[in-house]
């Protein structure tokens, strides 16, 4: 019988061993491994769709003494995204990298991959560390890729954090193991009753995992390291590593600790979200170079998520599905709009030498593709229509305005805004004289390069599932969480 | 198990030193250091975990976590220390 | 000791009370069993005799192919941020006799400790270790490989554990068992299998880890 | 015959279509461009033909997309969404030929044109639109079109301009919104229904009721350009005569107004709207917009700009109309939201051809501009005269109207406004024609781009105002005829009022 779950795992590491073992194919097999793992991740989707939420034992143990894959329709669809982003990221990175980079990128590339499946697959507690160190590892290493000072101390930092984070966690696992005797989630959340247990495990679990997620002001390590990183990586570290690491945040506090802390615990994530939405929008506003644009539009990104969180806990089991559906589409648009975003900026980056927010207009001009995207991208980041953001948002606002906590609403309404100044203080780059790039305008010295169509089309892809795709057919999503309910 | 508490104890302190000197110092290799330090504090809980006095055989499973764990933090160490001496290479 | 610290002091000690607090009870409430006696019940059927082996190559073998994936990562990580650094001076001739005697042993202990490893404490962490020691001893003693193969093999060798295992778990899928289920008639050798390319693997990054970059020198 | 289902959303994408296709097109692919533009126009036309029977016959015409549970995309047609699906289409016809006429030699005109059809898309499904979502959507797609229109030249000015158009519509974006999901929090999905769809609510949640009212009107009249919200409309002077035309007339300052409309009949039910004492204050609103605007456009000296604060004043008759309780009142609001566009398109139609012509910019620039181009000064003089509400010009039909409702709702002071605005609209109008007719000809025009053959200027910037102004004098001139915007505007006020 074929095990999907495991082959989305198996088959990028598979993959990764073939490329670092005969470089000189990197580029095709890890295309190839792309195409298989995406495959993969699809069947997983169908196979949520149909027949509810697939398990598999490894080794045939079964819980608590094996480890366990599961899916259901929040991580499904979490997967399926992924997936499709980093297909869409391994089709830009062909023409990015010089064949120098490209045999050190493809092999931790497919690694980072698979450590992504399996974090969206976990359903043990001690599994869910050793994935968290590949993927830390992986990802410091693609994002200090260029060799660059700037890129590698900020990469040391970030997997330096990275590391503080996992050992947090792992206290909060030996802990957990300690007092309930299994490291299954699920035999987990049914033996965990309210108590000192639930609340110091807890704390380290979600504590050390928010520094991953870069919740505010636990986000201090991301701009430098997101904006630094090579473009691809960038879109890969913003638009699916924090996102696993939200994740999976999210699936310990449903699945485990929400039912047995009480709400103040979620008011104080959502007061954190808060302040990231604000001070990342502004940070973001500020901000003269593009890549680190993006990069703090991230950390009000992931602050919007967690304005949901106290939502949540508040709700009521059919408001509950309705509200974990906005969270999940919001999650979902922003992973391919900042990846669109990312990839964009990119391209613009090789074309005019630089990414100086200022002195892109005649990049920008000259490449019409991607001022679309990147249009695009930002519609979906400020959440306007017809972007999964704006459904998104407007249930969110519903809701908190129904529950009577409008507060939740009025950060959401002036992030909105200031997402918007940031956003259009880019764009508006987009319209001015004619656009011909000469070595004038950019500053003598850099060397600009040519922007082919094939490497333009990823970016526009995604930035148009964002808005267009996730806009007007997010329905199934609701479908598709069904009954994985919190 | 007074044993078992005393390296649980134990455990627990060292992981606390070690954030201490994480947040305390700027220089990466001390942080480096305090993060293993702390790696050996929460392997230490483990290994008190897994004692059942002794007569029985202990409890495999948390050995087994300790060895996985050791080998991550190796590898982890390893890639920083490689990142962090390119740092230096370049400054002088 | 500015204010700062103080405070940082103040906090981990409260912390730490709590922890220590949550330990003592987790630990006296004795959660029943955990899963010493399961695990120790079914270690027979795991084609090992050695508990730890059993879980690390058998229960929780996932945990382990991810693992050997994490020193991957790490040592393609390494070698991407450049060239290894320049090596050390030819050792003196005591160092030279030292490293001429240990080196053989270390591998000998290696090999054993692998093969020990099914049923008593061992195995292949324990193995790859030492022959990682035995490596950094011959870069220590001014051997600029470490007595690592060339680039091309070496790039083989360190993927040799994860290719193994997940070879091994596909194969046995693909013929109908669970990924990564070991039949029992097979598991003693299988495992075996996996242990040697694992030591090989670990050994050979270890070493390659310590040249702290990618090994493009030509051989002297 | 296309299916009641399907209709609403053929009309919206038969210019979504062509601009998603236009945005692929080459720089130099002018005729194709042109021939999609026409065919997406023309085929438009011809639905909203379709759309007007099957209205009229009262039959169930509505296409739906579920977004998320409970959440559904609506497009249904209305006596009131017909009005402004026929008066966007057919000013888009128009304004396409004058456009294509106008950008001649211009740089990124498929940019320009495929943002163009979106604005267009965006218009016409706002006034399909059938639930408060669907108008927040189309109202936001709105904003997002046509800022790249304001944007478009490039040139310092026009990026100020568009900055300025971003934030008030955005910041205006973000009040609808607030008070729309704060209303659906109370009342469910927020249907348009004829009548009103909150009384029961009525009695219970008064305050709140009263507080989202101010909140889309709020949104609302930055689009309508109500004062104190209208400083964007000045300064989006900066975008090409074809946008103005069409920010002014059909597509921006008329979604605001026709929201406006929306939100008094259709959500609060002028009955309720007027039980909680919000229709006066709007009437005070649109009262102080309206004198406002006149006063300030006294004092313009550049045409645009001066047409422009006549825009401001002028589209508050609309919110005035809805403000004042009576079918007589409505009927004059509703109507003029044709009779304005239909004129001022018209003029601004004439200004883009003073400058592109003549280079004439301001009014001190316009002696004798008659005589050098008179059948373009003509159609201003039409407009002008209807702006100020000279019979027969359809402005005449709006003013009396609203003359009347004001008189029958026992307001007389509204009628004072009306009086005093007429007279100002006179005072900025009377000037600009003393010249253009009567004044000499300077000896030589500022910069002259066309020079005089067998018509004045080129067909392509000549005719749309002139059937324009036509389109002005018979809908004044046939109002009582069956199928004039008048008659459409009494079937409205009838089905509002339940008459």
């Amino acid at each position: 019988m074929i095990d999907w779950l495991a082959l989305t795992v198996a088959l990028p590491l598979l993959g990764s061993v073939l490329v670092a073992a005969i470089p000189a194919r990197s580029p095709g097999i890890g295309m190839a491994t792309g195409l298989l793992t995406t495959t993969a991740a699809l069947s997983v989707g169908v196979l949520i769709a149909h027949a509810g939420e697939p398990r598999s034992d490894l080794g045939g143990w079964g819980v608590p003494l094996g480890i366990a894959l599961q899916a259901d329709g929040l991580s499904g669809a979490l997967l399926v995204m992924a997936n499709l982003v980093a297909l869409g990221i391994s089709a830009y990175a062909l023409g990015y990298f010089a064949s120098g980079l490209r045999r050190h990128f493809w092999p931790l590339w497919l690694l980072l991959w698979s450590s992504l499946n399996a974090l969206f697959l976990a359903a043990d507690v001690f599994n869910i560390y050793v994935t968290l160190e590949l993927l830390g590892i992986a990802a410091a290493a693609l994002g200090a890729l260029t060799g660059g000072q700037a890129a590698i101390a900020a990469n040391l930092r970030y997997l330096l954090v990275g590391l503080l984070g996992s050992m947090t966690y792992l206290l909060g696992v030996a802990i957990l193991y300690t007092g309930l005797g299994t490291l299954d989630l699920r035999l987990a959340a049914e033996s965990l009753t309210p108590g000192p247990l639930a609340w110091t495990a807890g704390a380290l679990m979600l504590g050390g995992l928010l520094l991953k997620a870069a919740l505010f002001p636990l986000h201090f390590w991301l701009p430098p390291a997101h904006a630094q990183a090579p473009a691809p990586v960038s879109a890969a570290l913003s638009a699916l590593v924090v996102k696993a690491a939200f994740y999976l945040v999210l699936r310990l506090w449903i699945d485990l600790f929400a039912p047995v802390v009480g709400p103040g615990p979620g008011i104080l994530l959502g007061a954190l979200g808060a302040g990231g939405v604000i001070w990342g929008s502004w940070r973001a506003f500020r901000s003269e170079r593009l890549k680190l644009l993006a990069a703090y539009s991230t950390v009000a990104q992931v602050g919007y998520l967690f304005l949901l969180f106290p939502l949540l806990a508040a709700a009521a089991l059919p408001k509950q599905q309705e509200l974990l559906g906005a969270l999940l589409l919001l999650a979902l648009t922003h992973g391919f709009a900042k990846a669109g975003l990312f990839l964009s900026a990119g391209l613009l980056q090789k074309h005019a030498g630089h990414d100086r927010i200022a002195e892109l207009g005649p990049a920008i001009r000259s490449l019409p593709a991607v001022a679309f995207a990147m249009g695009l991208a930002g519609v979906a980041l400020v959440g306007l229509p017809p972007s999964g953001a704006f459904i998104a948002k407007w249930i969110l606002l519903t809701e908190s305005f129904a529950m009577d906590r409008w507060w939740w609403a009025l950060v959401v309404l002036v992030g909105t805004l200031m997402a918007s100044a940031y956003v259009f203080r880019l764009l508006e780059n987009a319209f001015g004289p004619a656009a011909h790039l000469d070595a004038v305008e950019l500053g003598g010295d850099v060397q600009t390069e040519k922007i082919g169509r094939m490497i333009q089309a990823p970016a526009l892809l995604m930035a148009l599932v964002a808005v267009v795709l996730l806009g007007l057919g997010a329905e199934s999503l609701w479908g598709l969480l069904g009954s994985s309910s919190p | 198990m007074a044993t078992q508490l005393l390296f649980g104890l134990v455990g627990i302190i060292l992981f606390l030193l070690g954030v201490w000197s994480f947040l305390a110092h700027r220089p990466l290799l001390r942080k480096l250091i305090a993060l293993n330090v702390m790696g050996a504090g929460v392997f230490h809980v483990l290994v008190a975990v897994a004692y059942r006095g002794l007569e029985k055989t202990p409890d495999p499973i948390p050995h087994a976590l300790v060895l996985t764990g050791i080998v991550v933090a190796v590898s982890a160490t390893a890639l920083a220390l490689t990142l962090g001496q390119r740092l230096e290479h370049e400054d002088d | 000791m500015t204010l700062r610290h103080l405070f940082l002091l103040g906090t981990l000690a409260v912390i730490g009370a709590a922890l220590a607090w949550v330990f003592w009870d987790a630990v006296a409430v004795q959660a029943p069993g955990r899963l010493a006696d399961l695990a120790l019940d079914r270690v027979p059927e795991s084609g090992v005799s050695n508990p730890v082996t059993a879980v690390l190559l058998n229960f929780r073998a996932y945990d382990t192919l991810l693992e050997l994936a994490v020193l991957m990562a790490a040592i393609l990580g390494i070698w991407s941020t450049g060239p290894d650094v320049p090596g050390f001076l030819p050792a003196g001739e005591v160092l030279e006799k030292l490293t001429a005697a240990i080196v053989p042993l270390l591998i000998l202990s290696a090999g054993y400790l692998l093969w020990v490893g099914g049923h008593a404490p061992g195995g292949a962490f324990q193995a790859g270790a030492l022959l990682g020691a035995a490596g950094v001893i011959l870069r220590l003693s001014g051997r600029p490989d470490a007595g690592l193969p060339l680039l091309t093999w070496l790039r083989l060798t360190i993927v040799l554990g994860v290719l193994a295992f997940v070879a091994a778990a596909l194969v046995l899928m693909a013929a109908g068992y669970g990924f990564l289920t070991f039949p029992l008639a097979v598991a003693k050798w299988v495992i075996l299998a996996i242990e040697s390319a694992a030591t090989l693997a670990i050994g050979a990054t270890l070493a390659a880890a310590y040249l702290a970059g990618e090994p493009l020198g030509v051989r002297t | 015959m296309i299916p009641d289902n399907i209709l609403p959303a053929a009309i919206v994408l038969s210019s979504l279509i062509p601009g998603l296709f236009i945005f692929l097109l080459d720089e130099e692919r002018h005729v194709l461009r042109t021939v999609l533009n026409m065919a997406g126009a023309l085929g438009k036309l011809v639905l909203v033909g379709l759309l007007i029977q099957g209205v009229y016959e009262e039959r169930l015409i509505e296409s739906r997309w579920t977004l998320a549970p409970g959440l559904d995309l609506v497009l249904s047609a209305d006596a009131l969404s017909v009005l402004f699906v026929t008066l966007s289409t057919v000013l888009w016809l128009v304004t396409t030929v004058y456009a294509v006429g106008y950008l001649e030699h211009s740089p990124n005109r498929s940019r320009f044109f495929g943002f163009f059809s979106l604005c267009v898309t965006a218009t016409v499904g706002l006034a399909l639109a059938g639930n408060l979502l669907t108008f927040v959507i189309f109202y936001e797609a709105l904003t997002l079109s046509t800022y790249p229109l304001v944007a478009h030249r490039g040139t310092p000015d026009s990026a100020q301009g568009a900055r300025v158009y971003l934030a008030y519509t955005l910041g205006g974006g973000v009040l609808l919104l607030t008070g729309a999901v704060w209303l659906r929090s109370l009342a469910g999905p927020v249907i348009f229904t004829q009548g009103g769809m909150l009384s029961d609510l009525a009695g219970v949640y008064d305050g709140q009721l009263i507080a989202i009212f101010f909140l889309l009107v709020g949104g609302l009249g930055v689009k309508a350009a109500l004062v104190p919200l209208h400083g964007w409309l000045p300064q989006a002077m900066v975008a090409p005569a074809p946008v103005s035309a069409l920010l002014h007339a059909v597509a921006v300052v008329k979604a605001g107004a026709f929201g406006i409309i929306r939100v008094v009949y259709d959500i609060y039910g002028v009955v309720l709207a007027e039980s909680l004492g919000l229709l006066s204050v709007l009437a005070t609103m649109a009262s102080i917009t309206i004198i406002y605007g006149s006063l300030r456009a006294l004092s313009q000296d550049g045409l645009k700009k001066r047409l422009a604060y006549s825009t401001v004043s002028q589209v508050s008759y609309i919110a005035l109309g809805a403000s004042v309780f009576g079918p007589i009142a409505t009927i004059g609001g509703v109507v003029h939201l044709v009779h304005q566009g239909v004129m001022k398109i018209t003029m601004f139609f004439c200004a883009g051809n003073y400058a592109e012509t003549l280079g004439v910019h301001r009014v001190s620039e316009m002696n004798g501009v008659g005589r050098r181009m008179p059948w373009t000064t003509l159609a201003f003089t039409v407009g002008a005269l209807g702006m100020i509400g000279v019979p027969p010009v359809a402005g005449f039909v709006s003013k009396w109207y609203l003359g009347l409702g004001a008189a029958e709702a026992g307001s007389d002071w509204v009628l004072l406004i009306l009086v005093a605005s007429s007279l100002l609209n006179a005072a900025y109008f009377f000037p600009i024609l003393f010249r253009a007719w009567l004044a000499d000809p300077p000896a030589s025009w500022p910069e002259e781009h066309i020079a005089a053959r067998r018509l004045e200027t080129t067909g392509a910037l000549l005719w749309p105002p002139v059937v324009t102004a036509l389109l002005a004098l018979v809908a004044g001139l046939f109002a009582a005829a069956p199928v004039s915007p008048l008659e459409w505007a009494e079937l409205i006020a009838r089905r509002e009022y339940g008459l």
